[in-house]
């Protein structure tokens, strides 16, 4: 219906293999990204520091892991994991130079769970399927026993946890108690636009295309030139380090501190449900997944209260609670019965409806 | 189902929502409780859950608030889950809680720096950060009536005791079973400190948190270790797997001792052979003092309690009672400090810090006898309060000693060094500006 | 697309020689000791009833099996264990019997895959998509749409290949595997499952591919109209036994060929 | 501006040199090749067309010389144009899906020396009759594919002769050469020889000098206003002049670039990319073009088609008067066409690669006025002209403000308009041709000594000045008793149902009128689907009795029609069937243009024409067909059939008189 | 080297010189093996049979046990319970079939293990909104479970013998030995077998695919609630037990998917692998390596034999 692809013809290859190529979806993106800037100034501390900044920070891990399995077709139950790696290698990091500005080590940190994610990938050549998610799984578990038992991680705090001191930006507190939502959100917005912007320029290449090919049909691609182990031991690098900047985010940028257990197999799993109800293969689908698996609870958790005191029935919040895994659960059952192909696809329906609107094909 | 519907409901979904955010009128106090009654904790939660609501509750039933005052309390289901308790924490803020209490040592955490900034008290009772127990450096925080190091010196203590005297555990095992982590860790520098100074042994038994309820790995290795006595750190139903284990390897439960978290269940759990499983407490069990006795009135007679009717004065429940009794002491005697009736987190935060339970007191509550005094103060956030030692004898908790006095040397000891840890690791954490009310 | 330079194989000289290959899948012989050759330029075909070994014969050219005895030497070099992407990057190109195209990539995509072998632009560059990789990808995408023009398949262009009729994929099959510029391309019955129009086209194309590129290829067809029309020689497999061997006219007239194709009905 | 500059600038050559000077930069053509819009400036397209003429001398093309050029719409072809009109040579495009035979006449009546093809498959035509051309002495092609093993003796790759030029260019001298053959050229030279494909016989080659090229392209030019901003996609043959007169004269008059499609799979497609502002499309596509639309909203959702209907209904009401800017349009009104802007008929015209159209032109033959009044309505400014070849097409046209469906709107500026006797429509203006080419006899058949061109056509001028055509006028017959047939003019609006895709009409000296009548097979196959009618073939769904039932209804309307105009009320028919295959240029049945062959479809249809007239009600007929790959084979059915009611004639108004 | 003799010396010399340790070790190991078999075949019988990766298994476990004893705690008589549980089953088993299986049949694997998460969830919300979060103890007496412990003087010392843990062996090889019966003697256990294979084969069978899924995860719901009654009866009923289900996953990539053999042999080497590891190694590092050294047995394990210890050999085609 906005669309006016009538007169966007492309005279060059570029322009062609633009990632969007129609003038209509370039604004929507800017006025997108213009609005997520501009909430900063706009939305209440709730807003921003418990729905915002954690939904981007989940994206950001979903994009990690949409890497991996959506695009290179690897199942990993390991998530968690490597987040933990991330904001562990962060923490050492920041507190060993304090000097290097944060956001550098934020950045590097990835590189750390990324050098941890190849190494588990390894396996990955020999086993497939679900196989390969059990065998993730060890490093889920080995990881955060890890986390646990090796005190050094924490520089030998004595909670045993991480805590974020205060670290600056332009003079601007970003992590530590005196960070004010808007910062945070800014930061973690900037680290995220710039890291979605790099991952979909990788998707839409030559690594992309090997990694689609090796998930597709992987002995095609093989005899096609392209190694198997070196394209699925870049996924498992690249979306680990994804993995690891959003851990780095969530404990220092979001929490402001945590122990090991947020990097739980739990944690793990929340991811791979963004990444299926989302869409698998679909950048867009990462946040699609990540605000309807975190954001639905939190307006679940405000609706369905609201929803009895009409009728005068007070219900506890645990009540709530139950109602909410009890809702959660039916909804993904629900949307995977509706679109297995996940909220990406419904999202490419409605665009494709809307570019060929009025007609229904 | 197409998009713009979803969207449409989602929109009309948080319209509905935020209009029905409920109004906290102007002439009440917000308490915020967090709680868990869900989750694989969800076992101890809804005691502790019950007791903190409960007397609270009782409190606007029968006095109509705290001076006059109505509070107005909120639960905000936690599940015993970081990511859940944090965006409780960010939902609660806006609407001026005048404390949180976030009961879950990984919650506290990461409100730990915000409190200050936020102007919002934390109440951690006995759980947290133990170093927060330094009011001067940590004003926002609140951990009493003891910490974990002061526990297990109890214990130790009294252990040493039982042996005739700390000098006796020369050259005696004592293990330690408890949850991989840091709540579980923590008292392991302490205990290791001991062990050196009174020469017993100390062999680590770690139970992760997924296996808590498969806990024969380290019962096999206690068979093979045979401490002399065993000291357990556990949550949830870790307790109660941890009984039945350490019954079915015939383990002598006498020497079995615990920290001040299992609650009745967990020890039934262990059917006959429990009794005689000790553990440690600061406030009584059982439901005959008064203020308890108008809880059942007030409150769970009028079915204004999920509790069940019997649940009352069990020790969980207690233990939340006693939760929101500190809770109760600081907003009045914020209202004390201050002459205004509606407090704010500010003032509680200084009514904290002036709370002050003596027998006469506690009297004055209906729960004489309910605990032993308790005083924090300016610099100490915790008074490292001491606690009695009790025995299961298979049915019910019956208090088997006097009040033990932690060895406050050895835990200051830990504590500055905490402290000292936190500061520096913590560069920039801002100094104490708060003025204290008193002297210390 | 340029043709292929082969420093080795003189003209008219030996591509690929297979001598006494055999593979057995655990008791399961699939080839008995086969022996033969394919030469620059060539189109050969490899014809057999059902089950006769063929597709295990491409599968051991390009590395997917490794034969349990003999050898295989392609461009003058022997190789005792050769990985796929090694043969891919030796020159081997193949397309296959059922269809293995990349099905939710679109055609110019999977075509692109084809051309990952030619493609080095850093991990770095790919990841701003900017300088020396978008300029690598342009390049290689004109190339892609030569293909795309040679094979006349210009209006499916940016249409995801698993909504494509069959005989549509199998062009883009061929398309990919052009893409990878090959010396030697291996095509598993190119045309099964086409209609007499289609199957004029994919003949035509393959014919095109080795006159216009000088690309040797070796094929698997069942129609033996097309063999005999397209093919320079033929080798016949049986049971996993080479039984014949020469020029469609030879091949014809052998009374083990005969009997072998009488014995199953096609 | 063009005026002013076109006396000095009087040939393409030079008007392409001037454009290279005057905006070098601007984009010339464009050509949808791997999967881009290959782009060429006007400086480049100078450049390679400059090399090109010389390469073409090269070759031995001389001044008049011709060089015949055949494919579909590639820049090299219209490059071939100007580079040979460079050097004086006269460009003969052809028809590219003529049949060899019909090639090598055309290519050997203009005495063809060079020929400048698209594609191995027009090579191979031409060599398949070289033997009929024996003056055939050069081949050019565009597209190198297939041809590499082609003995190249006398065969060249364009893109090699124009670099043969350019290594001639670097010599001064022949740059100085090509300079003055640019200036030897004149208005009055032969700029182009068109072939007319003609309703009959061998086809006829319109020559036409640049003089009348260039004032018929500005005649266009000027009344649209149309300039170097403007983007036309050329996807029409060559070889027609509607084709040679936007896509090139124009273009080069006034510097509008030109898209060539990709292929003619994509044009769809490809007319969306590039959201031409000029548009030109014969009736057809337009009508198919709604058709599919109508078909499409058929599956949309409830709602969806519901305010697509109240939109659409509403633009109807105002959605003209809104186009043409004319007051009493109340606000409510305008508002919902603005709304329905938004909703549907923005999106309608971009689905239509419409949205950047400033004028689009629609011609051959009479649109239907819903169909017409549709693409108006939702804001598409179309328009109607009537115009031939011999005219260099402009003839008349619809100013803005006066545009109705049914007239083809006021004389061109610069044209005469006459009626004859007879009824036949006569014309004078400068862009008419000079004659047939080798054919004094049929030239002055069709130009009258005062200098006016006979149009062929019958038709008369309505009460506001507008000319109305009715048919061919050697076609408008007389019925038995005196009431005038004139057949095309019922087939249209017959035609103008979706469901029928042609409908052929005789009455000529028989006693009523009988027609027979193609169903449109996407229309009524999805008609079918949606009211249950089942069926294995095209044959069986024209034979099936519900289709009848519906035809019958269009036919029942047409005939009311009919009764309600002036001297058309006899023409109402009696009788009509179905046929039982779709008419087919392949079986001779269409011109290559797609236009009913009707004394063909006579004799071939013989029995069930008899059928027709005598009474019965069904016939057998059996027809041999041309398969799409070539193959020959016959098709037999039997044929129903109907009768139909006549309605009273309301008018017997005489035939306005002739104004001008 | 002294690291090394640790890891590979101390250990044995250990195990020689307390063999009843060693014994007692076996014992639990084997124990606690039976137990994750148990958990790891309802898994096999429903990926077998529907080609679904169930992780509600887990869940499916606690939310039987707590229907036998949530029953029971509102006064039905144990046996009655025992049997409604098992009709709550049958009911869970169609239910899942309507709801979750016949929509999403022909979906790709990981939508359908995607689903059983949706399950899972679902499951426990409403587990917990009829029984409360709080835990709850196995109903052993009411069960005729056997609680007492035979300590038995062996090998130098006494070797203790749950008899809650044998009776776990001894159901738990009484109920493989119904399975096995089941599937190679019965009609539908064929059909079952069939439809591992092809589904078209089972149609032949004269069964439909849709009562065959019902028919498996009804076995697998009757697995599930004697695996909740075992484990509950061993460290009670709560919703934590469901992570143990977790436990059942190396178990299963070591026997394979859908081998029942192979969950019963993974299971034991899981379970005595485990406790072995633990309780000899894992001093070594501070303990409670048994998290994940179940996933690292399996690990390892596969990349030697990637489709299991009783999968099929995956020979790739093209």
């Amino acid at each position: 219906m906005f669309y006016r692809e009538a007169g966007q013809y492309k005279s060059n290859y570029k322009a062609d293999m633009a990632i969007f190529p129609l003038r209509e979806d370039k604004i929507g993106i800017g006025v997108i990204i213009l609005a997520a800037y501009s909430l900063a100034f706009l939305g209440d501390s709730f807003l921003l520091q418990a729905v915002m900044i954690p939904f981007l920070v989940f994206s950001l891990a979903a994009i990690g892991l949409n890497i991996l399995t959506g695009y290179a077709g690897l199942l990993s139950l390991g998530t968690g994991a490597f987040m933990g790696v991330g904001a562990y290698a962060c923490y050492k990091l920041m507190t060993a130079f304090p000097d290097v500005n944060v956001i550098v080590w934020i950045f590097v940190s990835g590189f750390f769970s990324a050098a941890i994610g190849a190494l588990f990938g390894l396996p990955s050549l020999r086993i497939k399927g679900f196989y390969l998610a059990v065998a993730t799984l060890a490093a889920q578990f080995f990881l955060q026993w890890c986390f646990i038992r090796i005190p050094w991680l924490v520089n030998y705090n004595v909670s045993g946890a991480l805590d974020a001191p205060l670290r600056t930006l332009f003079g601007v507190p970003i992590i530590g108690a005196t960070a004010t939502p808007q910062t945070r959100y800014l930061v973690v917005l900037t680290i995220v636009v710039v890291l979605t912007w790099l991952a979909s320029n990788l998707v839409h290449g030559r690594i992309g295309r090997a990694w689609i090919a090796i998930r597709d049909m992987d002995l095609a691609a093989e005899l096609m030139g392209i190694r198997p182990l070196q394209t699925k031991l870049l996924a498992f690098a690249v979306s680990s380090y994804y993995c690891g900047v959003a851990g780095a985010l969530l404990v220092f940028l979001w929490y402001g501190g945590a122990e090991y257990d947020v990097f739980n197999i739990n944690q793990s799993f929340f991811i791979l449900f963004m990444v299926i109800i989302g869409g698998l293969g679909s950048l867009i689908g990462s946040f699609f997944g990540a605000a309807l698996i975190f954001i639905m609870p939190i307006v679940l958790g405000i609706v369905l209260p609201a929803m009895f005191s009409p009728f005068g029935i007070s219900v506890g919040s645990d009540t709530i609670e139950h109602l909410r895994f009890m809702i959660v659960g039916a909804l993904i059952i629900f949307f995977l019965i509706v679109e297995p192909h996940g909220l990406a696809r419904l999202w490419q329906i409605g665009k494709q409806k809307l570019l060929v609107w009025p007609f229904p094909y | 189902m197409s998009f713009r519907k979803l969207s449409l409901g989602l929109a009309v979904a948080t319209l509905v929502g935020g209009a029905a955010l409920p109004a906290f009128a102007q002439d009440s106090v917000y308490v915020p409780l967090f709680t868990y009654r869900t989750g694989p904790f969800a076992g101890s939660g809804i005691y502790i859950a019950d007791g903190m609501h409960d007397y609270l509750q009782m409190l606007n039933e029968r006095d109509g608030g705290i001076g006059g005052v109505k509070l107005a309390l909120e639960e905000c289901e936690t599940g015993y889950d970081t990511k859940k308790g944090v965006e409780c924490y960010e939902s609660v803020k806006g609407k001026n809680p005048v404390v949180v209490n976030p009961w879950s040592t990984g919650i506290t955490l990461p409100l730990i720096p915000r409190a200050s900034v936020d102007k919002i008290p934390i109440l951690s009772m006995a759980y947290g950060l133990s170093a927060s127990a330094r009011g001067d450096i940590f004003p926002w925080i609140f951990n009493p009536p003891a910490t974990y190091w002061d526990g297990m010196s109890m214990i130790v203590k009294y252990i040493g005791e039982k042996e005739g005297g700390l000098e006796k555990l020369k050259g005696k095992t004592i293990g330690f079973l408890h949850l991989d982590a840091a709540f579980g860790k923590e008292p392991i520098p302490l205990l290791n400190e001991l062990a050196k100074t009174y020469g017993f042994e100390v062999k680590l038994y770690p139970v992760a948190a997924q296996d808590m309820q498969n806990q024969s790995s380290q019962w096999l290795s206690v068979r093979r270790d045979r401490p002399d006595y065993m000291i357990m750190w556990g949550w949830g139903s870790m307790n109660g797997a941890a009984v039945k284990e350490a019954v079915r390897s015939g383990y002598p439960m006498d020497k079995f001792y615990s920290v001040w978290w299992p609650s009745e269940d967990d020890a039934r759990a262990g059917g006959a052979g429990a009794k005689g499983f000790k553990m440690l407490n600061w406030h009584s069990v059982g439901a005959d003092l008064p203020a308890l006795k108008d809880i059942q009135k007030h409150v769970v007679d009028k079915g204004l309690s999920k509790a069940p009717k019997d649940s009352v004065g069990t020790l969980l429940y207690n233990r939340g009672v006693y939760n929101s009794l500190l809770i109760a002491e600081a907003i009045a005697t914020a209202q004390k400090l201050t002459g205004k009736k509606v407090v704010t987190g500010e003032d509680v935060r200084r009514g904290m810090e002036n709370i002050k339970l003596d027998p006469a007191r506690l009297k004055e509550l209906g729960l004489e006898g309910f605990t032993g005094g308790m005083e924090l103060t300016c610099s100490d956030h915790n008074s490292h309060s001491p606690a009695f030692m009790q025995e299961w004898d298979g049915t019910k908790w019956v208090k088997i000693s006097e009040p033990i006095q932690p060895m406050t040397e050895q835990v200051r000891a830990q504590l500055d060094a905490a402290a000292k840890d936190y500061a520096e690791k913590n560069p920039g954490w801002p100094k104490r500006t708060e003025a204290c009310d008193k002297a210390s | 697309m340029r043709a292929p330079d082969n420093p080795v194989a003189v003209k008219d000289g030996v591509l690929l020689a297979v001598e006494n290959v055999s593979l057995g899948f655990g008791g399961v012989k699939a080839l008995t000791d086969v022996s033969f050759d394919i030469r620059k330029g060539e189109i050969r075909a490899i014809i057999g009833p059902n089950g006769a070994g063929k597709t295990s014969m491409l599968n051991c050219i390009n590395g997917f099996y490794y034969p349990t005895e003999g050898s295989i030497t392609f461009k003058g070099l022997k190789r005792p264990k050769m990985r796929p992407y090694e043969a891919a990057r030796g020159g081997i190109a193949r397309t296959f019997q059922n269809v293995a195209l990349f099905k939710s990539m679109s055609t110019l995509d999977n075509i692109m895959a084809g051309r990952s072998l030619k493609m080095r632009s850093s991990f770095f560059w790919q990841l701003f998509r900017h300088g020396p990789a978008m300029t690598e990808e342009v390049a290689h995408r004109r190339v892609v749409e030569e293909i795309i023009d040679f094979l006349e398949i210009q209006h499916i262009r940016k249409t995801p290949v698993g909504r494509l009729p069959y005989g549509l994929q199998k062009r883009v099959e061929l398309g990919r595997a052009l893409a990878m510029e090959p010396d030697l391309l291996l095509l598993d019955e190119p045309m099964a499952g086409m209609n007499l129009e289609e199957k004029e086209d994919m003949s035509r194309f393959i014919f095109e591919v080795n006159q216009q590129f000088g690309t040797t290829i070796a094929l698997i067809e069942h129609d033996m109209g097309v063999v005999m029309d397209l093919s320079d020689r033929v080798v016949v497999l049986e049971y996993g036994q080479k039984i014949a061997d020469g020029t469609p006219d030879e091949v014809k007239s052998n009374q083990r060929v005969i009997d072998a194709y009488l014995g199953v009905a096609h | 501006m063009t005026t002013a500059a076109s006396l000095r600038d009087d040939t393409f050559p030079k008007l392409l040199a001037r454009n290279a000077r005057v905006r070098p930069d601007r984009t010339a053509f464009r050509h949808k090749d791997l999967g881009i819009w290959q782009s060429w400036t006007w400086a480049e397209v100078h450049e390679a067309v400059r090399a090109y003429a010389s390469g073409l001398e090269a070759l031995g093309l001389k001044r008049g010389s011709k060089i015949a050029i055949i494919g579909y719409n590639r820049p090299y072809l219209y490059w071939t144009m100007i580079a040979a009109q460079w050097i004086g040579a006269v460009p003969i495009p052809v028809y590219a899906d003529s049949v060899a035979e019909e090639m090598a006449y055309v290519l050997a009546h203009a005495e063809v020396s060079h020929a400048a093809v698209q594609d191995q498959e027009q090579v191979d035509k031409l060599l398949s009759v070289s033997e009929q051309m024996p003056q055939l002495d050069r081949i050019l092609y565009d597209e190198d594919r297939g041809l590499r093993d082609y003995d190249h003796s006398r065969l060249h790759a364009i893109a090699s002769v124009i670099e043969e030029g350019r290594a001639r260019l670097g010599d001064a001298s022949e740059r100085d050469r090509l300079e003055q053959e640019l200036a030897r050229g004149k208005g009055s030279d032969l700029a182009i020889i068109l072939y007319t494909s003609g309703t009959t016989g061998r086809p006829k080659g319109v020559m036409l000098t640049f003089e009348s090229v260039i004032a018929a392209a500005e005649i266009g030019c000027d009344f649209d206003k149309l300039d170097e901003t403007d983007e036309i996609i050329a996807y029409l043959p060559i070889a027609w002049v509607g084709d040679h007169i936007f896509s090139y004269a124009q273009a080069i008059l006034s510097g509008l670039c030109v898209n060539c499609p990709e292929s003619p799979e994509t044009i769809a497609e490809d007319r969306r990319e590039i959201g031409a502002t000029y548009v030109f499309a014969p009736p057809r596509v337009f009508e198919s073009m709604l058709t599919l639309t109508m078909v499409r909203m058929e599956d949309a959702g409830a709602l969806k088609r519901r305010m697509f209907r109240f939109f659409i209904d509403h633009a109807g009401k105002v959605g003209e008067r809104i186009l043409n800017r004319q007051s009493g349009v109340g606000a409510w009104d305008r508002l919902l066409w603005h709304v329905g802007n938004a909703l549907v008929y923005a999106p309608l015209r971009n689905r239509f690669g419409m949205t950047r159209v400033k004028v689009g032109y629609t011609a051959g033959e009479a649109i239907g006025p819903e169909i017409f009044k549709f693409y108006r309505s939702i804001g598409v400014n179309l328009k109607q002209l009537y115009g031939q070849t011999e005219a260099s097409v402009y003839i008349t046209m619809q100013p803005n403000g006066e545009i109705r469906a049914d007239t083809v709107g006021r004389p061109a500026p610069r044209v005469e308009i006459r009626i004859d006797e007879n009824g036949e429509v006569l014309y004078r203006s400068p862009g008419v041709f000079t004659g047939y080419y080798k054919d004094d006899g049929k030239t002055a058949e069709t130009k009258t000594p005062d200098g006016f061109v006979r149009s062929g056509d019958a038709g008369f001028f309505d009460e506001t000045g507008h000319l109305k055509i009715i048919d061919r006028a050697k076609d408008v017959g007389k019925m038995r008793d005196g009431s005038l047939f004139p057949p095309k003019y019922v087939e249209n609006k017959l035609k103008f149902y979706p469901n029928i895709k042609e409908a052929v009409c005789f009455g000529d000296g028989r006693d009523f009128v009988g027609c027979f009548i193609n169903i449109d097979l996407v229309a009524v196959s999805n008609w079918a689907e949606r009211n249950g009618v089942t069926y294995a073939s095209y044959q069986e769904l024209a034979g099936h009795p519900l289709v009848y039932d519906m035809i019958e209804k269009h036919v029942d309307e047409v005939n009311r029609s009919l009764a309600s105009e002036p001297r058309m009320g006899g023409a109402q028919i009696k009788r009509f069937l179905i046929l039982h295959k779709e008419l087919d240029a392949d079986d001779g049945e269409l011109t290559r243009t797609q236009k009913v062959r009707r004394s063909f479809i006579a004799e071939r249809y013989d029995p069930l024409i008899q059928a027709l007239y005598n009474g019965s009600t069904e016939a057998d007929i059996s027809t041999e067909v041309t398969f799409e790959d070539g193959r020959k084979g016959v098709i037999a059915a039997r044929v129903k059939v109907k009768d139909m009611k006549l309605y009273p004639i309301e008018h017997a108004a005489p035939l306005p008189e002739a104004a001008e | 080297m002294d690291i090394l003799y640790k890891i590979f010396i101390e250990p044995f010399v250990f195990m020689g010189e307390a063999p009843d340790l060693l014994l007692q070790t076996l014992w639990e190991g084997l124990v606690s093996g039976v137990l994750y078999a148990l958990i790891a075949l309802g898994f096999v019988l429903i990926f077998k049979a529907s080609g679904v990766f169930n992780f509600a298994q887990g869940i499916m476990v606690v939310f039987s046990a707590l229907i036998l004893v949530g029953l029971y705690e509102k006064g039905v008589p144990a046996f009655l319970a025992l049997l409604l549980a098992v009709g709550a089953m049958l009911l869970l088993a169609m239910a899942v079939e309507r709801v979750v299986l016949r929509p999403l049949v022909n979906q790709p694997d990981i939508i359908l293990f995607m689903a059983t998460f949706g399950l899972t969830y679902f499951l426990i919300g409403f587990g917990e909104l009829i029984f409360g979060g709080s835990p709850k103890e196995m109903i052993t007496d009411a069960l005729y479970l056997p609680q007492g412990t035979t300590e038995v003087d062996l090998l130098g010392g006494m070797v203790r013998f749950q008899h809650l843990d044998i009776a776990a062996a001894v159901i738990a090889s009484i109920m493989i030995g119904v399975l096995a019966v089941f599937f190679s003697k019965t009609r539908i256990g064929r059909a079952l077998r069939a439809v591992a294979d092809s589904h078209k084969a089972a149609l032949s069978v004269g069964i439909s695919l849709n009562q065959i899924w019902v028919i498996v995860w009804f076995a697998a719901g009757i697995v599930a609630l004697v695996a909740g009654i075992m484990w509950g009866a061993r460290s009670g009923v709560s919703f934590a037990l469901q992570i143990i289900a977790l436990k059942a996953l190396p178990v299963l990539i070591l026997g394979g998917f859908t081998s029942i053999p192979g969950a019963i042999i993974g299971g034991l080497i899981i379970g005595v692998g485990e406790k072995l590891g633990e309780f000899y190694w894992g001093p070594l590092v501070g303990g409670g390596i048994e998290t994940w050294l179940a996933y690292v047995i399996a690990l390892l394990f596969l990349l030697y034999r990637p489709q299991g210890l009783f999968g099929e050999k995956i020979i790739e085609r093209i």
